[in-house]
């Protein structure tokens, strides 16, 4: 199973198991089924509950938490991540904060699934990564895909929490298979919806990577493991935040990303790192992110600017020998 | 480089309320929110506020239309909105003062109010869309039902509006939108922000508009209540009021020449003329509220962040929050 | 959900073009067109791409009206408006395959270029509020010009339209919005995304309108031109065309059933036949430029982030940055 | 002179000497002249270039960026930072890739304005400090007012540099003194546009601050010399990203900001420092920062997260004695 076709299946799994579930976007009717087909045979299924909008990402984004504070369950696709942009007020100033800003909790069953990342040629509007901007918004939880992680479960765990949750859904993972055979010595674990990939050595070091990055992730770590005889361990959360992560006590650790330099991801883990095993550190958390660009539309000009398992690779190279 | 002239209120208000129950909403509100101003020049309110001086007979004759199970959404010119829905003035004076008893627990403060059935946001434009979902939840589940959604002229200035106002057209939601057209937002004049009409506006999305210039609740409620009965239907309105803002957009901030707010029609003389006991019942009943809510202690923010915070941050007693 | 059904094309093109340079520029677009569709299905082209096959009249029709000064904002579906304002399909191809001598260098690609004068961006409805500065400044320092933009039936939906419509009406900025209603957005028929009319939304804010339903550019002119003066002096104008897209939104993604789109009138075979010759002579003209632009080399983007990149990260030859 | 004075004088200086400069905004008109009084006289004296608009942030900042791109310079003012959502796409898909992503740099001079912070009682949605959501877009730089800069040399850095600029100011500053006097043994030095005020003696720890907070770090480093007699150095750069930091050598560093937990500026430093100064550190760096909370409206719940002086001077105390 292809993991565009998992998420399918867990709004399938959403939409017949909860009858007050809505998915709201664009162009989502059968059989176009949504730009990346994630919402095929939907429409056709639960026609009242699978709306089709308007170009109007701001009202889209606004109707679900609509919704959602009337007590439905609303899960809203946006065509492409960078288009959160249009819908941020309505997520941040009005979604997020309706969960605390009365001054009792009003649960809120809503999630924003973006596809997100580029890699595919489609320019500068429509490749980015923008996770930073969502993360440190009180009442806003941000998950990504992962091909290690039934989406269904991801979903089930979104709508428990009761606020607003972006799910991250990265364009190009979509083609992928889902429970990746991973060639020895790796093997994969899953442990409270993370997963950790290891050879079962104490490693040296810790890959942290969401779900869109773990592929190239896990090549940078198989070239370590055999060109340099490194061990590490690649750590895979589903939910990017808040950060919460169990590691092992190592002298390394890396982030990879997505999306471009600065206020990443990676910083906020690096500081919850640090946080918590400053001791054991041989060196800062090194970052590993794209540049600090737009992302061209030329393939070979894309790839200048994106991050590869060989950018992940010699970063943690770097790292180690340092 | 506008070159529209601000738009003149066309019609002034003029009769007086002829229901005893909406006189007194009215003169609940108006001494509320004169109250209000005076604890504010006291000293004894901080933050902000925007009174509903003049536009008070605007909720009045619309929550007289609205059901139960109807939702309504509020602006930061709410007060009116609240007060003609719930007769709680201690619940919001407590609100706005941020002491026990507060709506909200003092977190929402005059613009941001969560109650079954109403919620106010304090920022131009986003309550449509949400309005548009609360009536697509409400025609499913309490067929019959509809949102309501109060906005200003100013307000129109938000692309957010007319997104929702398309969606709502196209999906035939239960949506009612009272627009308290008072010729100014903050300091601009209508015709500074505007271009066009209002009701061109709901022509663009083949939505109906009614204009309302009378200022008795009754008659309002009578002109409006067929119109109403579309919108249960599926057919979303917009309904214009034209109505003087009185009084200051915030506190002290009024910058229009003086004579020109004395021009506009004051409704309150006529009716305390009238109704002199009732007049000075809700005035004493404010000024016991106000005096009750001002001895009350703090508000208790019991849904207040704590240690384990998500983000890992430990709560500070000196207020804020650090991470090591 | 929606209630309207989906809207078809009222008036199909018919006319011929009259004047040659006319025919000329709508067969180089075409030809354009198909041969990037052709690239595409050889596995020639990566990314995506929507091209504008039966509205190539539209641009070449107004860009007849635009002088050097005026400056035109495009959307995704910019190729044709793109040619008709410059005779260079060499650039622009090259922008599109990220060869040697792209317009953007092959940073934007086909959907984000800029050059004197021209300029286009990806995201639906950010180019109206671009539109209104520029054509504040040109008012100013170039009076007489005026600021194009062209936009989708479906792009109605996007709050941004609107507010800048209303600042372009209350500030009599010289903007023309040229309307491409395709009667389809993406894979959304008009009727479920747009509630009313485009000519009800320019009466909304006082806008002059037009429809235009003529396909013979010179008669379109003829038509418009004194609409554009008008621009020119402040008026700011909507001009509507229905227009037919023949072709998929993107490649490969139409979903409309085959009958549909084959109703859907096309001025080609008509012109292919009046004129064979020409036709010849810009399909070869199209054929040299991409077999002289696929030879080029990959283009180099000399503005491309270096080492010392402010954000401190360093450039990594695998491609990325990392920073330690 | 106050500081909103100062900012107006800026205003004053841009306008006058370019006369291509704009300001653009809500409720801008004299006698108005701002929601924050900050473009008093500004209509008066320049009646053609200063645009009081409707309330259109998503335009507004579109048409800044409009004139922008043909040569004119923008400024636009927000009526309150929390607003920035609302024109989100316009700055950050728009206006801050324009200048890259046609290929060439376009030069833009653009500067969006935005008061900012909380203190002042009112609530959830006129109090925020989102300096973290403008962190890391390429093409964006960010800038905040501080008390010891003049505006008028921060508005020619921020134009000079020909990107989009954002400027926060602090709406509790706009009421204090412009380069307030600093008590011995205190004193100020300004250099390359960053305040270091220190007591001349080696310090033992840097407290990094933005110039809305300076008042609050300086006052917390007082108590601390004082009852701890431990000398820190206070440093408040205007330039808030990308972050360029001279520090000296010392094992501990603070940073204190506005904005709730999570995803912040302060992670976007402590990385910046991590990667130059790790081995100089006993501890990871601090960061202060406001609750993962919405802004309450009463004063009295407001202060409980919000930073304050005493809590930026415990987390010296807990920095240092750790
Ligand atoms: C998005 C946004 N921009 C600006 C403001 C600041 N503001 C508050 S009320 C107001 C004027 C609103 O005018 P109008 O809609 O006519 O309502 P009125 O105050 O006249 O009742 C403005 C600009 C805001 N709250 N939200
Ligand atoms: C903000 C935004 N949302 C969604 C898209 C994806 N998208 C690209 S083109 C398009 C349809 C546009 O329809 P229309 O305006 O009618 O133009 P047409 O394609 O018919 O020429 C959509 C939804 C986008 N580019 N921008
Ligand atoms: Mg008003
Ligand atoms: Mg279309």
């Amino acid at each position: 199973m292809r993991v565009a076709e998992n998420i399918n299946a867990a709004l399938h799994t959403v939409l017949a198991g909860d009858e007050r579930a809505y998915l709201i976007g664009e162009d989502l009717l059968d059989p176009y089924g949504g730009a990346f087909k994630v919402a095929r045979g939907l429409s056709t299924r639960f026609p009242d509950r699978v709306l089709s909008t308007p170009i109007s990402e701001s009202a889209i984004t606004g109707i679900a938490a609509g919704l959602a504070l009337a007590g439905d369950t609303a899960i809203v696709e946006y065509m492409f991540a960078d288009f959160l942009t249009l819908g941020f007020d309505q997520l941040v100033n009005f979604a997020a904060k309706s969960v605390t800003m009365y001054g009792e909790r009003l649960p809120m069953r809503m999630v924003v699934r973006c596809p997100s990342g580029g890699g595919r040629g489609y320019g500068p509007t429509h490749s980015q990564s923008l996770t930073k901007h969502l993360i440190g918004v009180p009442g806003l939880a941000v998950f990504e895909m992962s091909p290690f992680r039934d989406a269904a479960e991801v979903f089930a765990e979104m709508l428990a929490l009761g606020q607003p949750c972006v799910f991250v859904e990265d364009k190009i993972l979509y083609t992928r298979r889902m429970l990746p055979a991973v060639a020895a010595p790796f093997t994969v674990e899953v442990r409270d919806g993370v997963a950790y990939v290891g050879t079962g050595e104490r490693p040296e070091l810790v890959l942290i990577a969401p779900g869109g990055m773990a592929e190239r992730a896990l090549a940078a770590l198989r070239t370590l493991l055999i060109e340099q005889e490194i061990a590490g361990l690649l750590v895979v959360p589903s939910r990017l935040y808040p950060v919460r992560l169990d590691l092992p006590p190592v002298p390394h650790v890396v982030v990879a990303e997505d999306g471009t330099a600065g206020g990443t991801w990676g910083a906020e883990v690096a500081h919850h790192v640090h946080a918590r095993h400053f001791a054991d550190l041989a060196a800062p958390v090194t970052l590993v992110h794209g540049a600090d660009a737009v992302i061209p539309a030329a393939p070979h000009l894309e790839r200048h600017v994106l991050v590869s398992a060989g950018t992940i690779h010699d970063a943690l190279v770097r790292t180690v020998r340092a | 480089m506008p070159s529209a002239l601000p738009e003149a209120l066309t019609e002034a208000p003029t009769e007086t309320p002829t229901e005893a129950p909406d006189r007194a909403a009215m003169l609940l509100i108006r001494h509320f929110e004169t109250a209000l101003l005076d604890l504010f020049a006291r000293g004894e309110l901080s933050g902000t506020t925007h009174t509903c001086l003049g536009q008070e007979y605007v909720p009045v004759a619309v929550s007289g239309l609205l059901g139960p199970d109807d939702h309504v959404l509020s602006n930061h010119r709410g007060h009116g909105h609240y007060l003609a829905r719930f007769d709680d003035p201690e619940g919001l004076l407590a609100e706005i003062m941020g002491r026990a008893g507060a709506v909200c627990h003092g977190v929402g403060g005059s613009q941001h109010i969560h109650r079954r059935g109403y919620l106010s946001t304090g920022v131009q434009g986003e309550s449509l869309p949400v309005a548009a979902g609360l009536a697509l939840h409400l025609r499913r589940h309490r067929p019959g039902a509809l949102a309501c959604a109060y906005i200003g002229d100013g307000t129109w200035g938000e692309g957010a509006v007319y997104e929702a106002l398309n969606i709502a057209a196209l999906w035939r939601l239960p949506l009612l939108v009272v627009v308290e057209h008072n010729g100014i937002a903050q300091s601009t004049p209508t015709g500074h922000a505007m271009a066009g009409t209002v009701a061109g506006r709901a022509a663009a999305f083949g939505l109906a508009h009614t204009l309302v210039t009378a200022t008795d609740p009754a008659r309002i409620r009578a002109e409006l209540a067929p119109f109403v009965a579309g919108v249960r239907d599926g057919a979303p309105l917009i309904v214009e009021f034209r109505t003087p803002r009185l009084g200051p957009h915030s506190k002290g901030d009024d910058t229009r020449p003086a004579d020109q707010v004395a021009a506009l029609a004051d409704w309150y003389p006529a009716v305390a003329a009238a109704a002199p006991d009732l007049d000075r019942a809700q005035r004493d009943r404010v000024a016991r509220v106000v005096a009750e809510v001002s001895a009350r202690p703090p508000a208790e923010w019991t849904g207040r962040p704590r240690e384990d915070s998500v983000a890992g941050a430990a709560a500070h007693p000196a207020g804020g929050w650090a991470v090591a």
